[in-house]
């Protein structure tokens, strides 16, 4: 996922004089997860550059340059700290279009890694992506595999507002299911991780069905693809996973006619569940769906604590927990 | 300073006079105009230093233009600059005026501090920007903003440029070089730094300036800013207008008890000029050098203007509860508007008579405009169509907004 | 309202000598709002004082000086302008305690006018609550009376963990139902407009019925309140109306028994509907009562845009847009 | 520096060599040891604004301790020094090569910077507060925090005095002196600054100290501790730690290209030291004058520390891909340690024998303690009990706790 990423910011780059990558740590290092590699040497140092450790600033610096005219793609090195930065992104970034009555716009996008899983601790596991979800005139995106990094990290860069693009890092070196005993794979061998060299773009607001099932629709989005997937295949529940994708804007449309024909309904996020985004999307499937329901809608999700280092795999979501839930919800019939 | 039992003590900054004492500014050292040296633009700042301690002024006590920062501008463009800050303080008076009629329920004037905005503008090239805060309507008087779109946005009629979306003073004129402004203070400080860096990457001749309060400077926004700007030698002005008060907070509550706010500037390896913000020749020559540096490639220049706000914050607040009534009187730095005209008739440009008139003038102006507006029809009689509500938003907008739009009926 | 908040603290700091407030305007001037009026000419400057205008630095001086073993009460002038101290609040307050192993903690109260009806426009309007109640390890309160105001706030400030303190700005100076067309009306004749003059607490995490129904549950706080409890009025419908007064930690016990009982939930909040702290409401309800309900739960919120000048009565969620919600939910049996 | 077409252009900084080139610190200005002068604790702030720029140094090449910052220290308290600074590097030492064996996934080494925290602790006395970098390893091997508890929670052992909840190196010890760490970089400065208002607050003797790196400078805390602390004149020491990097990117990216990181504080009227951070002596004699100051009400102080992060940032990095290999070895003020032993040397108190010696004794008791706490089992072997996750976010834990606590089964 790292390469297709490295391959989007490469190919818009290429594309369009005005795109340009800064970060703490992105110019001559390329990245503490690699992802802007080589694009200083290739583009030079104007257009892919070190920034002073303020994520506060970075994001303002994109601002300014994007209503100037250009289209900044700023890293913010971990999602544990984009928050220096919140205000600039709720105040700012989401409300300039609106509030100048379409005078300024702010075609700027903020990748940042996000999740847990790689032994990063308290700070480098957190998902904030709910205290997104809620701020009205910001997108949120998020991937699960390489092709739809690249392909989403291309629209968003296209998009005329600011995306907030967040990185399963767990994700950057292979597909990960959650059963952290096994052997670690390379996304070489899985179908989404081959990636067209040029251009293409995967549309915002579009989820996909990463498998069709007909008992439980499994909504998630991220690294919880790879454990609801491997949930369903454990559990023996015929699942239909949902990816979303885009967070906002959200696909309704998918999850509603898939909710209609299962009836049922399992929410699968990383992120602590209280107030969370699984709180959001149930309260759609119940409004829309709520007589097609034959059970409960379900959350899986981290745990209502900070994400503790020892106890990784004890917070982490797991296919366990996601496939009791799936079972749980084939039990009212 | 130490406390009883020789423990610590908390030291909690207070301004010289409060209400019923006796104003005091004897802690503004003011130099005589004309003395301070003005460095060639390429000097180094560690080799100016002293301009951030110092106070730059131009027009002496008999109104004549003195020293290396006077420059020579023409008495039309004097004229013109008295024009806009009259023009500004009338205009600042209708609304102060509506909003006692009930027509608004806010409003912020700028009185005593009009010198600024009207130099900003005449320095900035079209195609510069300014990324303003809400005490700089001087700026679009000078530009010729149009005076009802002003009014229609105040009084949010069905004309409201923004559609009824913001709060009065909150004005967005691109095309003005005038920043999109918001109520939260400083958010938008460090977009001039990034905006500016945007230009330089771009190969442009734009450059870009900010504005921001001295209460303000306290916010994360005015750090970063100037870290980014000395990092990359953005090509910003960033001003920092010095008024003395924030809302009720005076300067010290700010930092300014035992520094200049220019001298934060030093800190980050810029250059910083402190001028007295009520001499509109010295805030113009000043913004003009840092206009230069920042043409010529040689990065960022921070500007502190000595002022003083004259009336309330704005229409919520009763300056009289915390600061003497008539500490404005006593302000040494004068009114700028009055300081200008007497530098004008000094030259023999301009009379009491022509004064008064052009005031006639501009205020039979601002009426009739005002009737235009207010014949639209004021918040509460018109107002812009409910559905912009749902608008501009996003580029395009996504179902939520399509159903809630529809669910409300608009 | 106003003055049952400037009781709680003049009350407090008469107690304790380690409680101290501080925020923009406060001091010698009472704040804006007026709720620390007098408090500096009472207490002294040092215990009432005014800061710099920095929302991170007032939290982070707070934090400070709540490890050293005071109590703090900061006041954030407008709950628009808390977002610069976001990072503080999640990253150091939330946390402090659980990652120091109990080392530290952070007795700390942050309060802040919120909410709409004042024609503040875009930036003096916001209900920002979901991007707190989803931090784990914050309170989140929210009064909607004067006696719970002073109660509550008492509590706040004798709880030994970070509280975010959000006051209905529209209910300071007397009750408000939403029918902005009607005269206004003053705490005086409201029954919970009687304030003892002493010292009590109303404990955290206890909801108030403040109208017992049979039909609906109407789950709410704040303002909403009393919108809520006009449009039960209004509509005829046997309403049960819960006050929540806490979000963090939630009365989930009140919500789940009401709801078994009436069969029916509808949600009231002024914030943004996406991801709102409604979205938990009906999440949690719905897990919790699924076999009880007989129509979809509803959500009554703002719109999923900013809060704009003009429109102030268009994006309120008053009594008519309640009671719609009401003979709705009712239309199912 | 214009543009070609006489455009703007946009000024990224880079650094003097990287790999493959010559390492060139020409541009650290080294004035002799003993130069700088030692301003009374109560000199006004601006008539010392000059140490911002210059560099305290004490030892000069020969280890003598010369000139008016050279305070008489005992030799046991030197020897004590050294001894806490060489067992911070063979503890650092041990625990990279934990890393290595894969015990740990991350760790975070101080080489080249143990005088600075040794000194801090020596400076603090019992009750007042450091609120530390990751980098200050040696402030709790100065203060003989247990060793065993410090594997514990590096290995994240059954018996991790925090309870699993913490990666490695990020400490909490309040009976040390030493405030709980985090991740996230700068976000605790300004707490330094809220305690030593709360001391002042109580009429209290106790103060603070905050440390951040040279690159955090930029993250708004920065800013917010220091306008604090000069306006209500906080009893702290504000110390930054100038290594030279951040991670792969080195301190012009910072803001440290055309001026120093003391100068901030210049630029907030406060005193700011700069210091010379291998000269055991010098950061000694500059924290005690910021403590003294401090102590007498006088209020904040900051100190530049310059130094040079020896090693990698961390067990996660990398430095040769960005910096020469050998770039360490041309740092032109030596390693803290090989300073001081010549120094004690010197002073005919110390030899290269029982420096050795003492080197070995540490290996030892390093080695002895590790085995401990490997014998108690490195997270994967054993770890904290689980139910400790849903403790301590509250003082009382609510239901969601409870429930999801049982809900997991622990
Ligand atoms: C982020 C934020 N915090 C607080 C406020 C409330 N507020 C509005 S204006 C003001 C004072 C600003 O003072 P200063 O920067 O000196 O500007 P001046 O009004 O004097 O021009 C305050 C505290 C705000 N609007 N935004
Ligand atoms: C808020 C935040 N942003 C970014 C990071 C990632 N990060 C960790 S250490 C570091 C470099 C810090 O450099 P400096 O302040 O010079 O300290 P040093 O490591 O040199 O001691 C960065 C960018 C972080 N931990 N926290
Ligand atoms: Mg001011
Ligand atoms: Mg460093």
């Amino acid at each position: 996922m790292v390469q297709a990423l490295n391959s989007a910011l490469d190919v818009m780059m290429e594309r369009d004089p005005d795109v340009l990558a800064f970060g703490q740590d992105v110019g001559y290092f390329g990245g503490v997860f690699r992802v802007t590699d080589g694009l200083q040497a290739k583009h030079g140092a104007k257009r892919c550059f070190d920034t002073p450790i303020s994520e506060a600033g970075i994001v303002s610096t994109a601002i300014g340059m994007g209503v100037y005219g250009l289209r900044p793609v700023a890293e913010i090195q971990f999602a544990d700290y984009i928050l220096p930065a919140y205000d600039q992104l709720v105040s700012e970034a989401a409300r300039i279009r609106y509030r100048s009555g379409g005078d300024f716009w702010v075609p700027i996008t903020v990748r940042t890694p996000y999740g847990g899983g790689i032994f990063g601790g308290q700070t480098h596991s957190q998902s904030p992506e709910a205290v997104f979800t809620h701020v009205t005139g910001l997108k949120t995106v998020i991937p699960s595999n390489p092709y739809d990094a690249k392909g989403l990290l291309i629209a968003s860069i296209e998009d005329d507002d600011p995306v907030i693009f967040m990185e399963p890092k767990r994700l950057y070196n292979g597909p990960f299911d959650g059963n952290h005993g096994k052997a670690l794979s390379s996304w070489g061998q899985h179908p989404a991780g081959e990636v067209p060299d040029g251009y293409y773009n995967v549309p915002l607001g579009k989820a996909a069905v990463a498998r069709e099932g007909a008992d439980v629709t499994v909504i998630c989005y991220g690294t919880m693809v790879h454990v609801s997937l491997a949930a369903a295949e454990e559990s023996g529940v015929d699942a239909e996973v949902i990816d979303l994708r885009s967070l906002v804007p959200l696909d309704i449309d998918t999850i509603e006619a898939s909710v209609k024909k299962t009836g049922r309904c399992v929410i699968v996020h990383e992120a602590s569940r209280f107030s969370g985004f699984g709180a959001e999307l149930s309260a759609l499937v119940q409004e829309r769906c709520f007589f097609h329901l034959k059970s409960p809608i379900e959350r899986v999700t981290g745990w209502d604590t900070p994400y503790p280092h020892a106890f990784e795999w004890d917070y982490f979501p797991g296919p366990a927990r996601v496939t009791k839930a799936l079972l749980r919800t084939m039990e009212n019939n | 300073m130490a406390a009883k039992d020789g423990g610590l003590s908390l030291h909690i900054p207070a301004p010289k006079a409060r209400p019923g004492e006796t104003p005091d500014f004897s802690h503004i050292v003011i130099p005589p105009a004309g003395e301070t040296p003005r460095p060639a633009i390429d000097t180094a700042p560690a080799e100016m230093r002293d301009l951030a301690y110092g106070l730059i002024r131009v027009l002496d006590d008999e109104g004549t233009a003195v020293g290396p920062w006077a420059l020579k501008l023409e008495p039309d463009v004097l004229r013109r600059a008295l024009r806009a800050m009259m023009l500004t303080r009338v205009f600042d008076n209708r609304m102060f005026a509506a909003h006692r009629q009930g027509k608004v329920t806010f409003f912020i004037k700028s009185t005593g501090e009009e010198a600024i905005g009207v130099a900003q503008s005449m320095v900035l090239r079209k195609g510069d920007m300014n990324f303003p805060s809400y005490r700089t309507t001087s700026f679009l008087m000078e530009r010729e903003y149009p005076l009802l779109d002003m009014f229609n946005q105040n009084l949010a009629t069905a004309d409201d440029p923004l559609q009824g979306r913001q709060l009065p003073i909150l004005y967005s004129a691109k095309a003005y070089g005038f920043y999109t402004l918001s109520g939260n203070v400083g958010s938008r400080f460090h977009h001039a730094v990034g905006w500016a860096m945007a230009s330089a990457y771009r190969g442009d001749t734009k450059i870009a300036l900010a504005c921001i309060g001295d209460g303000t400077t306290a916010e994360n926004e005015f750090h970063t800013a100037l870290t980014f700007a000395t990092v990359y030698r953005a090509p910003v002005i960033l001003t920092v207008t010095n008024n003395q008060w924030a809302i009720s907070s005076f300067q010290g509550i700010a930092g300014g008890e035992s520094t200049t706010f220019a001298a934060r500037g030093v800190g980050y390896g810029l250059p910083a000029l402190r001028v007295d913000g009520n001499d509109f020749l010295a805030v113009y020559a000043a913004t003009q050098w840092a206009a230069e540096r920042a043409r010529a490639n040689l990065g960022a220049t921070v500007i502190e203007m000595v002022s003083y706000r004259a009336e309330g914050h704005s229409t919520s607040d009763d300056p009289t509860r915390y600061r003497p009534i008539d500490e404005a009187t006593h302000w040494p730095l004068g009114d700028p508007i009055e300081r200008l005209k007497g530098h004008l008739t000094k030259l023999g440009e301009w009379s009491d008579e022509r004064h008064e008139q052009l005031y006639a003038e501009l205020t039979d102006t601002i009426t009739e405009v005002y009737r235009q507006a207010d014949a639209v029809g004021a918040l509460g009689v018109s107002k812009p169509p409910v559905g912009e509500m749902f608008e501009n938003l996003f580029a395009t907008p996504d179902w939520r907004l399509l159903e809630q739009r529809k669910e409300l009926g608009v």
